[in-house]
């Protein structure tokens, strides 16, 4: 079984009552102690190492040792999806645009509020992150965007 | 020997999340049944499972629901309850509020609407508490123009804090190092201001850089008895905003801790202030000077600190003064023992400004042992949605000392697992971790310098074997609970048989 | 303020279950890495999974894997630990066990082996009290013959008890009403103490029809100092085993308090005690009199409610102890506060004589909430073996008073979920809610009568709905982890449209 | 869909979004507002319920209100097994027989100790019912035996 996450690419074979993983050139035993509810108990090179592992479609949340990460799988072919489109800026998190401060064709300033964003009680400000131009505006006061949603495109002036 | 019985037959609780489940357990501890409120996007939220009735008051939005003072008095009237409890935040600290309950006949589980009233005007309390010689923090109130603003502040001095005046819980302030900045943070303040508090009004004041944020819980009854239970140091912020706190305070002396413990009591006397109360200070621990910030007139969201050292349950407490119990305590009779500090579970993104983070709980599992306590409001399939407050749960550990409680707390931190949403709680394990930390030199500004330097977990192998493996053995248990192997790797006599002889 | 690094690099933990897990969190939270120890049948327990390491030590029989010495003292050495910790049962009160371990050059968490030796023979030890006039109980040693004991028993009057001279827990006694029961009270008596102690020798005494089991923590530290952390009272009991415990006493004046614990630190000074010890006395509330049963040389299952009143860490006290630290309280900076009762949950049927259940924990959900403490030693999945005791975990609360505590406990037996084993949760509920358990009027053979008016609780109307739907439910949630109605039930606008307007 | 558990047999009838229970000649009306991990969130009657559940083949473990019973989906047309064998004495709970004290044949009285069993450390005395005769015995000392299983038969004298 091959399975990619990202930049790393891992190779298991089961071997009797374990596996093997293949990653980065280096062979790891692992034998899957216990399985239930989300949690697994495994043994990586005879080391006992308890795992929370969740999965939403593509996405693996993984605890280990009280650090959380996020890894998601992807097509070992193709390079992954990247979430921060180029040249676009996104919506941070799900809410409701209160205000754009600029209009398409607009020359700004790197750090130059362009939009404010309403989100759980809070205003957040989406600024220039360099020097440019406004390309398009996709949103206008009053819409609820989603997360990761393209609020607007910029290029170089 | 028996509890008894209050004269509440049902309590009503404005409010959602974790503070309306700790409100309830308190319910049914003291025997009242007790009635949920919950907008459309809570349908399935804990607080609606916990509650022994529950009543829908509106769409998501707060305005229209949490926040709508005829919806809840409607649910109260339906229910038949005869109290309400407002928890914090919504409409705990709103003086109109707590008058529409009483002249609805029921009973407000908080001070009396004049003390939240005179306490609420930010610029008000502060003259009054000047009339009563609690120190204050220099500054200027009921400014209009930007010229006067402009003015103020250029007498004070940069930095400087623009706040609502009816305001709390870090909304509506702003930080402003230069007059250039004054004008955006004063119209942001203001419509922050205006749609948390529906009051624009904003005041203006020295801001102090190396500050402490020291409060004081203080409660009375209804025949004049007013105590304080000591101090909680809440000085690791983010966006103004508590994320860890501790009782006692590393940085109090036994006389400081007096002299702070004293004004308050004033500070709360001179509003004829009942019911459970905090009392805000700013503190310089260079000159063991401290000021006055504002008067929080209702339950803290940090209570359980208190409760830890203390122990006394606030909550219970709360609904006993509202039925005119007498406290059976005196000030001298009261202790501080051990240490307890809370961390906030925040569904939010410290890589990313601490940006709110929101989707379903894939897992949920909260940490537990001895001297652990969790106020949670949500379990593992729950939806955190963007309308609200993304506290998760409150964290609360007891020890000993400082020393044996953040080390519980590290290892509290550790064990508690949620998918789904990114958390704090790594973030929270390198602010316990750090030596700032371990030596009380965290003040309210340290956190927004610390986040700069911390990066969250980058995948390691195991994490990448154990995701790769996940699919395989979760697919593989999914008819029974739990799969184990037939050989044990720890087995000695696969090595030697030095047991077997 | 950072705490002192102790002198071990690593601790095994020579017991299984709940105490294991017990005490293993507090050495994480004193930095030392523990070493769990299991038989074939534990591969999978949560000790195990708790541990830092975990080496097995034989087949499921105790004699062979957690009574075994030998394989002990192997898997410290295999593993590099330099110190046991023996927990309760098992092994913890045997002397020549404690030598062992310290002839190995290890060191042995608990007090010494002369003062294990010394309490650990009844019959020695009742001798040893008298000398240092702790008041004990009326009976007989060394007996042999059945025409000695008959003798005795007449003298002292029945009802007797038989008991192991070695022994504790309940293991090896019987109580006889009359002679005709005495022959197979004893041979009985005599197989069990062989079985569970390695020793048949018994000794005969008054038995105290009323009694009241009340308890006296004690702890000592290696350079002298001497305290008691007040009483526990332990009179709830089946089988002569200790099913509630709570301290204060209900029953004990502050006067009988002071004399009790003056007498248990007699106790244990007269046979040099350091550690953590117990000094269990039969207390009969009319007379306000007390005589020394027996002193448990070790760590007490009800450890924690002392817990809760005193502040203080028992288990990390234990270890700090054991690594020649200096207390830094003394007796009169000790207070008990508030108020703690402890519950056990076991895996056993009370409608049944209270014999013990087995299978597969099904669900296994805590609960949880402010002055909850669960400690357990099992979750969802596991399944509970008839090899050893069948303790699934210790419920205890926290309460201002003895009515809040009781209430707080009602709430909690009610939300512990356990399906797969019958426990007595159900039954514990109804003591709690019992007018003699309010009133303190519960003594040590009140359980023996009163569950015999217990009767387990009939299947409902909502239950067997609940049972049908759920193949329904869960079926249809299987791919996803919750499902929900679209419509809400509670919508106000469905019946009125009184909020819209 | 009708399910029978022990002498009390439902009929449960899908309406739109919630079922209708038929029991005991009532008709109870119910809605499933949340299924998970176990857990039912259920309205009976407009009655917010929550009640846990959890299948053992033909049992079904219910706590309700802090009261857990225990329930067998029986056959509505059978009456259920009993598990109290006519005139067999059974093992309460798995363990090892430690010792047999009476022979086939022998004549014993109400009361009377016919064997002990060991498990979890206690020694457990099994003691005759009501005066009989021992007809067989099927265990020997040193023996494990099951939960339930068929220890000895009695006969009447």
């Amino acid at each position: 079984m091959k399975v990619t996450f990202g930049t790393h690419t891992l190779e298991i074979t089961p071997t009797g009552d374990s596996y093997v993983a293949a990653l980065n050139d280096k062979t790891i035993n692992v034998q899957i102690v216990r399985a239930d509810s989300g949690r697994l108990d495994l043994l990586v090179d005879g080391k006992r190492v308890t795992a929370y592992v969740s999965s939403d479609l593509a996405k693996r949340w993984v605890t280990l040792d009280g650090q959380t990460m996020l890894l998601t799988k992807t097509s070992g072919a193709k390079p992954g999806v990247r979430h921060d489109y180029a040249g676009g800026l996104t919506a941070p998190m799900p809410g409701q645009v209160r205000s754009v401060s600029v209009s398409e064709g607009e020359v700004v300033k790197k750090g130059q509020t362009l939009l404010t964003m309403e989100a759980m009680k809070m205003e957040i400000r989406i600024q220039a992150l360099k020097d440019g131009r406004v390309k398009t505006v996709h949103v206008k006061p009053g819409q609820s965007v989603e997360r990761e949603q393209i609020l607007m495109e910029m290029e170089d002036e | 020997m028996t509890i008894t019985p209050l004269p509440f037959s049902k309590i009503l609780i404005a409010n959602r999340g974790e503070i309306a489940i700790r409100i309830m357990r308190a319910c049914r501890e003291l025997n009242i049944p007790s009635v949920a409120v919950y907008s459309e996007a809570d349908a399935n939220a804990q607080h609606v499972q916990c509650a022994d009735e529950a009543v829908l008051i509106g769409p998501p939005a707060p305005k229209e629901s949490y926040l709508n003072v005829d919806h809840l008095l409607d649910a109260a009237r339906h229910s038949g309850a005869d109290a309400i409890h407002p928890g914090y935040g919504f409409l705990s600290e709103n003086a109109s509020f707590a008058s529409a309950v009483e002249s609805a006949h029921l009973t407000f589980i908080g001070p009396s609407a004049d003390s939240i009233r005179a306490m609420g005007d930010k610029a008000e309390s502060k003259i009054r508490m000047k009339q009563a010689a609690v120190p204050t923090v220099p500054g200027f109130e009921n400014l209009e123009s930007e010229q006067e603003f402009k003015r103020a502040a250029g007498e004070i001095g940069y930095p400087v804090l623009v706040k609502a005046a009816a305001g709390g819980g870090g909304k509506g302030m702003r930080v402003v190092h230069a007059e250039s900045e004054l004008s955006e943070a004063i119209a942001l303040a203001r419509r922050e201001a205006l749609n948390s508090f529906g009051d624009e009004r904003l005041l203006i004041e020295k801001y102090l850089v190396e500050a402490h944020h020291v409060e004081i819980q203080v409660f009375g009854d209804k025949h004049g008895n007013l105590v304080h239970l000591f101090e909680r140091e809440c000085s690791v912020q983010r966006r103004h905003q508590k994320i860890i706190e501790e009782s006692p305070s590393p940085l109090l002396t036994p006389q400081v801790r007096a002299r702070m413990g004293e004004a308050a009591v004033n500070a709360a006397k001179a509003v004829g202030y009942f019911n459970a109360g905090t009392v805000e200070f700013i503190f310089d621990p260079r000159a063991d000077s401290f000021y006055f910030l504002e008067m929080n007139t209702r339950l803290q969201v940090e209570h359980p600190v208190t409760e830890l050292v203390s122990g006394l349950d606030l909550v219970q407490w709360q609904i006993r003064v509202a039925a005119g119990e007498r406290f059976p305590f005196e000030q001298s009779g009261l202790h501080q023992r051990g240490h307890a500090i809370e961390c906030r579970v925040y569904a939010e993104d410290p890589a990313s400004g601490f940006l709110p983070s929101t989707g379903k709980l894939l897992q949920f599992i909260e940490p537990r042992g001895p001297g652990i306590r969790v106020d949670s409001g949500f379990r593992a399939g729950d939806i955190v949605t963007h309308f609200y407050d993304p506290l998760l749960a409150k964290l609360i550990v007891y020890g000993e000392t400082r020393a044996s409680a953040i080390q519980r707390m590290k290892i509290a931190l550790r064990d508690f697992i949620v998918h789904g949403v990114t958390t704090n709680l790594d973030y929270m394990q390198s602010v316990l971790a750090h030596e700032d930390f371990a030596a009380g030199r965290v003040s309210t500004n340290w956190v927004e310098d610390h986040v700069r330097e911390w990066t969250p977990a980058v995948p390691t192998e195991e994490a990448l074997i154990a995701a790769a493996l996940a699919d395989v053995a979760f697919a593989a248990s999914k008819s029974q609970s739990s799969i184990s192997t037939e050989t044990d790797p720890f087995n000695p006599w696969k090595q030697s048989n030095n047991f077997r002889n």
